[in-house]
Parts: structure tokens; C-alpha cells; sequence
């Protein structure tokens, strides 16, 4: 299944937040989206994700989601969103529950996505004994966990710190690998983007239009920290943003 | 001049110190008296012993007692009483009863009484009754009249005894029976008494004469008025007009006036105490655990002012 | 990479979102009073409802009209609103007072707060008789009963308020070597402030509760004083007309605390 | 890169951080009870304290022992406590049903949460009389009275708590496409039981403040008709006595929350 | 002023959170502390700056601070500890009404700090109204204003979006620049330590020792995004890392 964006524009009251986006997300592939802050990359993914309807132009699933797909769209979000009151096994049978997956069969879903995690120990554990990346991962398996089409990560990783933060993405990759997801992975840092996206996608700020859509062609098993042409394209976003980065790192936020 | 508090409800049954202060027999008597207006007897009760009052008029109940035996409270003199004859106290039934055959305070066996409190005057009362007739009754503590009032409208209590100003509209209305006076079950009911601080009792024993000397002056143009009325048509309006000032007063005169009238009761003249009466309360009191039984009548009683009766 | 599109089923992105966020909707609590009026009016006039168990609305307008051409109104309302104010200030500041020494000191917290739990659900009017010997039964003794019962949310509310306050900022004031009273005035107190009112809501919702139980003790005039007499005589007409006061009270104190907010809390996001 | 070092000053960097975060001290509040107990034991005695102000400690003792030898201890406690478990069971549960459904739909919320705050400062004592025709003076009209006071409080906790549920939970149920039910009991209800448990922490309290209010209606026995009688009857002895066992209940209360809140709320952090 | 930790130890109850460290903190120079989670480096800065005392050892100033120093420890916290109710001239000015300094003299203090950090346009603003760089650039005027001889800052940037942080990471090398500052930063972001460091000490996980400590010679003012021999630098201490930081990615909390 991929998704199209067709001339997407989004206000909230008087306050245009996007416009014109005009967006292709293939199948299998991980799209990153970063911009300056308040451009609209949360919104644009609640967009993608039918949490929000948009102001103008619509947002199209080409193609049926795999049959034994739960959850076609499924969000990772950036700060967890874990119900602090079940284990990590009860925060991923949450979501299968609806389905009416219950028992053994949850059971077998829920030993699955915690082995793909590396989390198998831990199935018992109560949210506040886990560490942050410890809670990202159990995000991420319980969005496995519904066999999601398309995977929506706002921020992912901006509330872990950066050795975490380096070891997440150590795993995501390796999860790619292993079964190709497609993703659309919103983040402001450029090192996560190079490191992740088949496709940048670089937005003006508000009110965010599509600046330029950057492909890095390196497979994602070999990049890695220090890569030179993977520098390269970091720096020349970099140069892309600091001017858009600068002025909204300057305003004033009314209240 | 002295200054005096004295403490009052605004019913007509505290009408001798309001004809005593309208028509100037304080002053005659060198007190310069200031009124302190409650909406229960027990507070007043408290605000004498505490000292906020000096002198005040209340039904002897468990609380005044019980304040005379901590050495804080003396009764000097007497003031409303029942007399046969009089318009007294009513017994009253709701209508729920009445219709069920309870037409006479005899047929009250097994039924339901409302009372303030235990140990409050309704509470003798009923109990004056029961023993009169021979029978049982359940005694139910409202607290407020105007819980009781509600409770026997609605049929929820049976019987209650009350004076005669809010006896009568209550019956006029038809929701309610009187059945029998109280007067008919106690003997010479000392009703009210007047009573003051242990403190002023033994001290200021010329202030406390005075004031039952004025007391009694203002009783006694209260009963020429409106009880014997011996005072002629005119005499009896100036006295409902002068209470009006206090009682009722946010009514209109015309609306205030019958009750004012169906209120009046014999006030004691020279606040003369019916000691028998008293006597047989407090043994009341004693007998039903309300009050410590070591309690003597001179404990709550200083008859060194007025006559018995 | 979209050559194969046109084969493929094509559908738009169903919406999912939305909702529980209350938005504010116009009128219909108005609409709620008024009809709750037009029903009991109706009920009353048509017997439906027996005139024992509710006024009749009109009636209790038209006690308002006569409490407000004799002049009683203002007669029962200022002497209230003047127990309110020195009793509510009286029990409302020594509360706030004792919360913030509870606050900051642990012994103090220690010895008082067993205390004020304790005394937390003992009910005043139970104490009035104590009252009348404590304070005596004039002014004195109402202010002291509506303090008393000002005084032990007040309290509660308060040391929370200051438990809460963050420690962050704290440790920042001693980072700059600020002295214990810079800290206390400069960051505990600011900081405690929006617990502070929002703990008064609840006091003061309170003390005009009670100042029913306090005008027990020997008043004349007084909203208080009003209603029990008029609970006495079983009139429900005065009854309502005096409990309608109370309640409009209770909505002017709690939207002058909200005016308070916005103008000292505007720093809040 | 310490070369010159000996040549130089040297000191300790000083120690100024610590303080403002309360430290549990043992044994301060028994022994702040125990004080105050033996200054009005001795005040008593000495007659410093007059017999009209406070009773006697040692008085107040005998007396419960008086009402436990004579089993009247019980017959008093038991129908308190069953007062209080129907009225508050049913106010509570009633409120946190109304809260919920303030919290979940905003017209409920536009209609009804005006109707409360105008409701909250209406005095329950002053409804007494109409309480007698409403529910009648059996149990009814305690229970009700109870119920009543109770009511109001929870509701108002309820729905800021089901307010204060982190929005963005509620997101990502959504985002899973779980049900509006299942998004309702698994996250909003978990979400905001802390809220409404430390609700009823207050509501339980004016619950057992409301007990003397409700007993004020033919009781014959029960805690707050026998404080009721003895203030009547100015039995200090008694009248403390009936307090401190409010007390206690009130405190027996607040534990047993605190139990809950251990036992559910385990996963706070 | 140097400072000087002497085998410095510290325990919470049983848990001992560091062991016989020993550092020289040279003037003019800022040494970058990196470390896994949990393995005290809050705690070590608390340590040097008095707010905490130590279990064992001691620190030493060496040489008096500088007169005109009014708090010549300061600390710049990560999460700003800006107070809400305060504007952005009423937190600066906070720390000065204690030493007396108030009126004219206050705001000549004021405007100057505001300005190093390009902020005077913002002086009546409240925090609320500000992004979060702005908020750190108050707190680091705020630090400034006081005339530290040493800043002691705890991971100033990571409550940051990455964007933001790089613009931070130069208004702080243009600022030691102009005018070099003694600084003791906390962090656990690589690519900040090797941007901002002299000395990079590298802590083991708990409890805490000093693993080795890398001095990096480049002027502060040459190194740049995507410079090869930085890149190396830090990849060598993300070897160091890697280890630790997966272990304590991986513990339960005891709560
Ligand atoms: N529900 C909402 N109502 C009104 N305005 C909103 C709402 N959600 C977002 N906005 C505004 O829309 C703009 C875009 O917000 P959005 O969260 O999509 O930006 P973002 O790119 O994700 O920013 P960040 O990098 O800070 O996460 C911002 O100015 C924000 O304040
Ligand atoms: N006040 C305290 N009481 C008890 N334990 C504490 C306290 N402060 C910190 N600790 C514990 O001490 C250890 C070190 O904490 P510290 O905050 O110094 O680590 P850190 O290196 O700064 O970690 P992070 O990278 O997460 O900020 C942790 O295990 C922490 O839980
Ligand atoms: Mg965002
Ligand atoms: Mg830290």
C-alpha cells in the first residue's frame, strides 16, 4: 500500500500551518520529514494518519493494506504514550483487544514483537521501571504488534538521550532490514534523517510547503556514524535550514 | 444607671420585657437595658452562663441544668405558667392520625411525638402525657420546628405539643388536629422561668431585683391586656401593637396581630415561681438520665427573690 | 514511483480523530435554569407538585421584590457579606500562614499535621454551644466559627501547594547563593500561588456554608439568620429567596477568585 | 596544567544547597496530642481552665468508657457507619458517574456544571426541613442528606480529573482505531482514578461532617445525634467525646484511601 | 580559579553513585563530562558546585575568583529553571537584587548580558512566550550576569530540537571566544562534547570512575559539522560508550 498526498493545506482558525504538499510515500520505504520548528510536521503526520482532517486537499491509500494488517496506520509517538498502569505486555495487548485477539493468540503476537525488540525479560514490567529507550521499544512493539501498513514516528527518539538515541537507531535499522516497513519518520535531527530516510523531505516554515525531497541512496545497513558522503548530505540540509531555523528559533510565541 | 443585657425570642411569651422596656419601668428601676435577640433557647441559655447575657427567659430544659450545675446558671424567678382555664399549650396530631381515630390525647398509645431535643421541654411535656394516660410514646428529635413542622404535616410524626399561636393557624389550615391542652397533664406548668448568671444571682442582688421588679411590672400590664383582659378593647390593641414591634414585627399588623394574640399566656405576677412545678421537672430530668442526679433544687434554683407559688 | 497507480484501489485516509476535548458550548446552562424554573413553576401552579415540597418560582421572585422595596435585603445581605469577608480573611490568611510554615518547616509539618487532620472532620456547628463560651455571641463568635472552618482546607490546600512548588527552581535560587528568605518570597510563594487560590475556591465555598451555622448564634439579620428563621416558620418561599442569595454569593466569590487568576497567574502557558 | 598550583589559595567550595524538602519526623505529632492533652488536663484541674471552656481529659476518657462497658458505644457507632457507607456510597458513586459524563460530553458539561457551582454553597442544614417532606425523617432523608453533601464535591474532582487525562494517551487509542468504549474504561477511567480518589479524600470528610446534619432528623442513636444531644444538654464530657470518635472516622477514612491509592495506584511513579 | 577534585566518592543510602575521581579543572578551558545514564554526572556537578556535599574527598578551589565574581560557581540547568512568573529582565535581575545591585546599575548589567546573547529585543518578555533556545539563552545570560569564574552546565542543550542546539552550540563557541570562560559541561551527546570540549572526560557506568580523559587541540572557533577529524574523535569515544550505554539501556528501574 503506498499513500499520496494531494495538495494538502491545513489552518488552524486564521493560522494557515501547510500548504500545496504534493507527496508520494512509496511502499517499503522510510520517508523522513524535518523542517524548522511549528512548520507542521506533527500535523502534516496526523494528517497522513486520519487523527486530523485536512483544510484542503485529502490524503490517499493506494492500493488495499495487507490482509493480516490490524492497524493499516499506525503511530510511534514521541513521547512513548504508554498507559502507565498495564505492563509492557497489557500496553500491547491493548490495542489487539478490539481486535478480539485475546489469549494464546495475543499471547503468540505479544512474544513475537518483544523478541523482535529484545524485550522478552522485561514482558512484566511497569512503564516507570523502564528506561526511555526501554519505553520507545515497547512503542514500537506494540505498533508491530498490529501489523501496521504504514508506520507514522513523530519524533521518535527526541525525548531519549543521544547514546540511546544512537543504539534506537541501531535497531530500527536492523528491523528494516530484517522486513522492509514503509514509514514516514518525522524528526528534526538531521543525523537521524541520513541515518533512516530513503527520502528527506525538507519543509519550508510556516506555513510549510515542500522545499525539496532529497533521496540518499546508500542501503541503510551501511551507513553508519562518521560516513563522509552521509556528512555531506547532512551538511548541505543543514545549510538548507539555518536560515528558516535561526528566524523561528527568534519568535515570539503568542499566548 | 445600670447597663443590663437581656436576652429574648421574638415570641409574644417574652412580651413582659418588651412592655417593661417600651413603657419605661427599666429605667424606673435604674436599668439601662440593651435586648440581644436569639432564634433558640439554648444558645441563650450558653450566652448567660458565658456572660454575654444577663438576664434571660427559656423554658427549663437539660442544657440549663446542666449549665446550674456548673455553677454558671441560677433560675430566679418564674414566668409563663399554664393555667386551666387559659389558653395554653396544644396537643396537636397530624391529620394522618386524626383520620386513624387518634381524637383524644388517650388513643396516642404506641404513636410517634415530636420533640426538639431530648431533654427539652416538648420532651417533658410528651412524656407528662404519657404518664398521665398510661401509654407509650416514641419520641422523635427534630432538632428545628421547622422540621417538626413539616414532619407533622406531613404525617410523618403523629403528635406534638406546642403553644397556642402556631397551634392554631397549623390547625386552621387543616393539616393538623388539636386534641387536648397541656394544661390537662401538668399540674401548675411552670413553663418559663427567669433566670440569670450564678454570678449575678449572688452579687449583684440589687440589679436582679430590680430587674424582676420591672419584669413583673411589664407582666403584669401583659396580663391585664391580653390574658384578663381587663384593660378594655384599647388597652388590649396598644398591647398588640407595642409586641408587634418585636414579635412578627416584618408582617403586616393585621396578619401579625391574631397570632399575637392567640399567644398570650399568664405571666407570673411578681415573677412568683411555681416551685412544685419545677420541682417535678427537675426530678424529670434526673429520672431520665439527662442531667447528673446529684443536682439539688438549690443547685439550680435561688428563691431568695420572688414568692412560691 | 507511482507507474502501477492506476490499477489500484484509491481511497481517502478515514478520519479517526477528534473529540474529547470539551468545547465550550453557549446558553444551555442558562437554558438549563430556565427550564428547571418553567418546569417547577408549572409543577407548582398545576399541583402537581405540592406546595409543601417546593415554592412556587414566582413566589420566591416576588419575596426578592419585597425584600428588595422594604430594604431587608440589603439589611440581611451586609452584615453576612461583612461575617464573610472578616471571618473568610481571618481563617483564609492564618490558614495560608500555618500551610506555608508547614510548608517549609519539618517539624513544624510533623506536629501540625496529624492535628488538622484530626480536627479536619469535626463538624463546627457540633461546637456552637463552645462557641458561645469561647467567643460570646456577638460578632466575635461568627467570625471565629466561619475562620475555623476557613482555616483547615486552607491549610491542606496550601502546604500542597508548596510541596508542589518545583524543586528545580529551588535548588537554581540556592545555585545563585539567593538567602532563605529570597527563596521563601522570590520562588516558594509565586510558585504556590496558583494552588493557593485555586485552594481558596473550595475555602471559601465553605465559609458560606457556614455562614448559615454561624448566624445560629444569635443574630438578627444575616442571610444565615434569614434562612433559619424561615426553615423555623416552614416558609419555603423565604427559604429559597434566602438559599438563591447564598448561591449567587458563591458565584461572585468564585468569579472574583477567577479574576484573580488571570490578572496574578497570567504567567501561566 | 597544576604547576603554580601550591603557590595559590587554596579551599573547599562551601555546601549550600539541601533544605525545602520535608524530611519524616517520627513521633513529633503523637507527642504534639499527648502536650496538648496534659496542659488541658492540668488547666482543668488547677481550674486555670474554667469547667464551662473544656472538659477534663480524663473526663472525656471516662465517658468512652462509660459508653463502651455500657454497649452503647456501638449502638451509637454502627448506625453512624451505616449512614455514612449508604449516603456517601451513593453520593460518591452518583457524582463520579455525573463527573465522568461532565468530562466526557460537553453539552452534559455546559448544562449541568453551572447548575452545580450554583448548587455547591447551598448550606445542606439549611435544606432540613425540606429534607423532612422530600425523603420523610426514617433513614431516608439521611441517607439523601449524606448523598447530597457528598454529591456535589465528586462531582467537581471527577470531572477535573477526567479533564486532567493525558490527551495525547487518548490519541493514540485512537490512532489503534480502538472503540470510543475501550477507549473510555482502558484509559480515560484508569486515567483519572488518582484524580477522583484524592476527590474523595474531601468528600468523605464533609461526609462525616454532614453525619450531625443528617442526625439532626429523629435519630435516637448515632454519633452525630449523640454529640447533638449533649451539646443540648452542654455535656462537654460527651460532646468531645462524640467529636473524637468523628475524628477517628475520619481518619479511618483517610487511611482506608490511602490503602486504595497504594493498592491501585501502584504504577504512579 | 582552578578547581580541583580530590578523590571524590559519593553514596545515596547503600548506593554508591561514584568512586575516587580525580580532576583538574584548568581556568579558561571547558571540559565536557560524557557518561551512561544514571552513572552520576548530575550528581558530580552538584558535587562541584556545593548544592551537594561528598561522601568522600573534597573539592578544592585554587586562587580566589576574580573580585568582581559575584557567584563564582553558576550553574546552567538543563531544564532553564526560568521562573514563569518572572519577565526575562526579572530573572536576571533576580540574582543581583540579593548582592544589592538594583536601579541603574542593574539594568547597565542587564543590557549587557542581553545583548552577548542577542536577546534585548525580548527583555519584557515572559517565558512562556519564549522557544526553547531562547529560554537557555536567558538562563545562560542570567549565568553571565553574575560573573562566574566557572560555569557549571548540565546538559544545557538536550532539552533542545537538534536545529536549535547546533544554533546554541555557536552562539557558545562566539561567546568563549570573545571572552574565554572556565565551564564544567555535562552531557551525553558526543557531537557536543568533541564541538565544545577541551578535555572530554569519560565516565564508566555506576558507579561512576574516570574512564579517560580525551583532549581535543582544535581552536573551538575552527571546528565545524562534518569535520573528518572531530567525526573521528567521536567515534572513538562512541566506542568507548557503546557498552556501558547499551547496559544501562537495559536495567530495570527499582522504584
Ligand atoms: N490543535 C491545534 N490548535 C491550534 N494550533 C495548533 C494545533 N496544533 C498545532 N498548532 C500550531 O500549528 C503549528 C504547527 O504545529 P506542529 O506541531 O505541526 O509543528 P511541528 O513542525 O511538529 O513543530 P515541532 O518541531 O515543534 O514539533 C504550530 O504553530 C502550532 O502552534
Ligand atoms: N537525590 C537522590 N537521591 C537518591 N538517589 C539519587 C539522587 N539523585 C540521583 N540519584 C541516583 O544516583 C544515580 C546518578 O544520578 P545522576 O542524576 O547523577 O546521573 P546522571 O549521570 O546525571 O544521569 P542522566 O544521564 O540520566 O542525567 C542515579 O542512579 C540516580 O537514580
Ligand atoms: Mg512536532
Ligand atoms: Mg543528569
Amino acid at each position: 500500500m503506498d499513500l499520496r498526498l494531494e495538495n494538502i493545506g491545513h489552518s488552524y482558525g486564521d493560522m494557515e500551518v501547510m500548504q500545496g504538499m504534493d507527496l508520494e510515500i512509496p511502499a517499503g520505504k522510510i520517508v523522513c520529514i524535518v523542517g524548522p520548528s511549528g512548520c507542521g510536521k506533527s500535523t502534516l503526520l496526523r494528517l497522513i494518519g486520519g487523527l486530523e482532517q485536512p483544510t484542503t486537499g485529502r490524503v490517499l491509500q493506494i492500493g488495499e493494506p495487507p490482509v493480516e494488517s490490524l492497524n493499516p496506520l499506525t503511530f510511534v509517538f514521541q513521547d512513548f504514550a504508554l498507559l502507565p498502569w498495564r505492563t509492557v505486555e497489557g500496553n500491547i495487548s491493548l490495542v489487539l483487544e478490539d481486535h478480539g485477539i485475546r489469549g494464546k493468540q495475543a499471547d503468540a503476537i505479544i512474544s513475537g514483537v518483544l523478541a523482535r525488540t529484545k524485550l522478552t525479560e522485561f514482558r512484566k514490567a511497569l512503564p516507570k521501571q523502564l528506561s526511555g529507550g526501554m519505553k520507545q521499544r515497547v512503542a514500537i512493539s506494540r505498533a508491530l504488534a498490529v501489523n501496521p501498513a504504514v508506520m507514522l514516528m513523530d519524533e521518535p527518539l527526541s525525548a531519549l538521550d543521544s547514546q540511546t538515541r544512537e543504539l534506537l537507531m541501531d535497531d530500527l535499522v536492523s528491523l528494516w532490514t530484517r522486513e522492509p516497513f514503509t514509514a514516514v519518520y518525522v524528526t528534526h535531527n538531521l543525523h537521524e534523517a541520513v541515518r533512516l530516510g530513503h527520502f528527506i523531505v525538507v519543509l519550508s516554515r510556516r506555513p510549510g510547503r515542500i522545499r525539496e525531497v532529497v533521496a540518499v541512496d546508500k542501503p541503510l545497513a551501511e551507513r553508519e556514524l562518521g560516513d563522509v558522503d552521509l556528512e555531506q548530505t547532512q551538511k548541505y540540509l543543514w545549510n538548507l535550514m539555518r536560515e528558516e531555523a535561526l528566524a523561528a528559533d527568534k519568535e515570539l510565541i503568542n499566548v | 444607671k445600670t447597663k443590663i443585657k437581656v436576652g429574648a425570642l421574638r415570641f409574644t411569651s417574652h412580651a413582659a420585657s418588651f412592655v417593661a422596656f417600651e413603657r419605661g419601668y427599666f429605667d424606673d428601676a435604674g436599668l439601662e437595658v440593651e435586648f440581644v435577640f436569639f432564634d433558640a433557647a439554648q444558645p441563650m441559655a450558653i450566652a448567660v452562663a458565658s456572660g454575654d447575657v444577663d438576664y434571660a427567659v427559656t423554658a427549663i430544659s437539660g442544657g440549663l441544668i446542666s449549665l446550674a450545675e456548673k455553677g454558671a446558671a441560677k433560675v430566679v424567678g418564674g414566668a409563663l405558667s399554664e393555667e386551666k382555664g387559659i389558653d395554653g399549650q396544644k396537643i396537636l396530631v397530624s391529620d394522618a392520625a386524626f383520620k386513624s381515630g387518634v381524637t383524644d390525647p388517650s388513643k396516642l398509645d404506641g404513636r410517634s411525638f415530636a420533640i426538639t431535643q431530648a431533654g427539652s421541654s416538648f420532651h417533658y411535656m410528651g412524656a407528662k402525657i404519657a404518664a398521665k394516660e398510661g401509654i407509650t410514646l416514641k419520641f422523635v428529635p427534630l432538632q428545628k420546628t421547622g422540621a417538626i413542622i413539616g414532619a407533622i404535616k406531613s404525617g410523618q410524626v403523629d403528635a406534638w405539643s406546642i403553644v397556642p399561636h402556631i397551634a392554631k393557624p397549623l390547625a386552621a389550615s387543616g393539616a393538623v388536629h388539636i386534641i387536648g391542652d397541656v394544661a390537662d397533664y401538668v399540674d401548675d406548668y411552670q413553663v418559663t422561668t427567669v433566670f440569670t448568671s450564678a454570678g449575678n444571682a449572688a452579687n449583684e442582688r440589687e440589679q436582679t431585683q430590680a430587674f424582676l421588679t420591672a419584669f413583673s411590672r411589664g407582666a403584669a400590664d401583659f396580663n391585664a391586656a391580653l390574658v384578663d383582659k381587663t384593660a378594655g378593647d384599647d388597652g388590649a390593641e396598644d398591647m398588640v401593637k407595642l409586641v408587634h414591634k418585636y414579635v412578627y414585627a416584618d408582617r403586616p399588623y393585621e396578619k401579625a396581630a391574631p397570632s399575637i394574640i392567640n399567644g398570650a399566656m399568664r405571666i407570673n405576677a411578681d415573677a412568683a415561681m411555681n416551685v412544685a412545678s419545677i420541682k417535678d421537672q427537675l426530678d424529670w430530668f434526673k429520672a431520665e438520665d439527662l442531667v447528673k442526679d446529684t443536682i439539688t433544687y438549690d443547685t439550680l434554683v435561688d428563691g431568695s427573690y420572688v414568692k412560691a407559688k | 514511483m507511482s507507474d502501477s497507480v492506476q490499477a489500484k484501489q484509491t481511497k481517502s485516509v478515514a478520519f479517526r480523530g477528534g473529540g474529547f476535548s470539551p468545547i465550550h458550548i453557549k446558553w444551555v446552562g442558562l437554558s438549563v435554569f430556565v427550564t428547571l424554573i418553567l418546569v417547577l413553576e408549572a409543577g407548582t401552579r398545576s399541583g402537581f407538585i405540592s406546595n409543601l415540597t417546593m415554592p412556587r418560582p414566582s413566589d420566591v421572585g416576588w419575596t426578592f421584590v419585597e425584600l428588595w422595596t422594604s430594604g431587608l435585603l440589603w439589611k440581611h445581605v451586609l452584615p453576612s457579606v461583612s461575617r464573610l469577608l472578616v471571618g473568610a480573611t481571618l481563617g483564609a490568611s492564618l490558614g495560608i500562614g500555618v500551610g506555608i510554615l508547614i510548608g517549609l518547616f519539618s517539624y513544624i509539618r510533623a506536629g501540625l499535621v496529624p492535628l488538622i487532620s484530626a480536627i479536619f472532620p469535626v463538624p463546627k456547628i457540633a461546637l456552637l454551644p463552645l462557641f458561645v463560651i469561647w467567643f460570646g455571641i456577638d460578632e466575635t463568635s461568627k467570625y471565629a466559627l466561619i475562620a475555623f472552618g476557613t482555616f483547615t482546607p486552607t491549610v491542606v490546600s496550601t502546604f500542597g501547594a508548596v510541596d508542589n512548588v518545583d524543586r528545580s527552581l529551588i535548588r537554581m535560587g540556592q545555585s545563585f547563593s539567593l538567602s532563605w528568605f529570597s527563596i521563601v518570597t522570590k520562588i516558594v510563594l509565586p510558585g504556590a500561588m496558583p494552588g493557593i487560590l485555586s485552594g481558596l475556591r473550595v475555602s471559601l465555598a465553605i465559609a458560606i456554608i457556614l455562614l448559615v451555622a454561624a448566624e445560629m448564634l444569635g443574630a438578627e439579620y444575616g442571610i444565615g439568620a434569614y434562612i433559619l428563621q424561615a426553615g423555623s416558620l416552614y416558609d419555603l418561599e423565604r427559604l429559597f429567596a434566602g438559599v438563591v442569595i447564598l448561591s449567587v454569593m458563591g458565584v461572585t466569590v468564585s468569579a472574583v477568585i477567577g479574576f484573580f487568576e488571570k490578572r496574578l497567574l497570567g504567567w501561566r502557558s
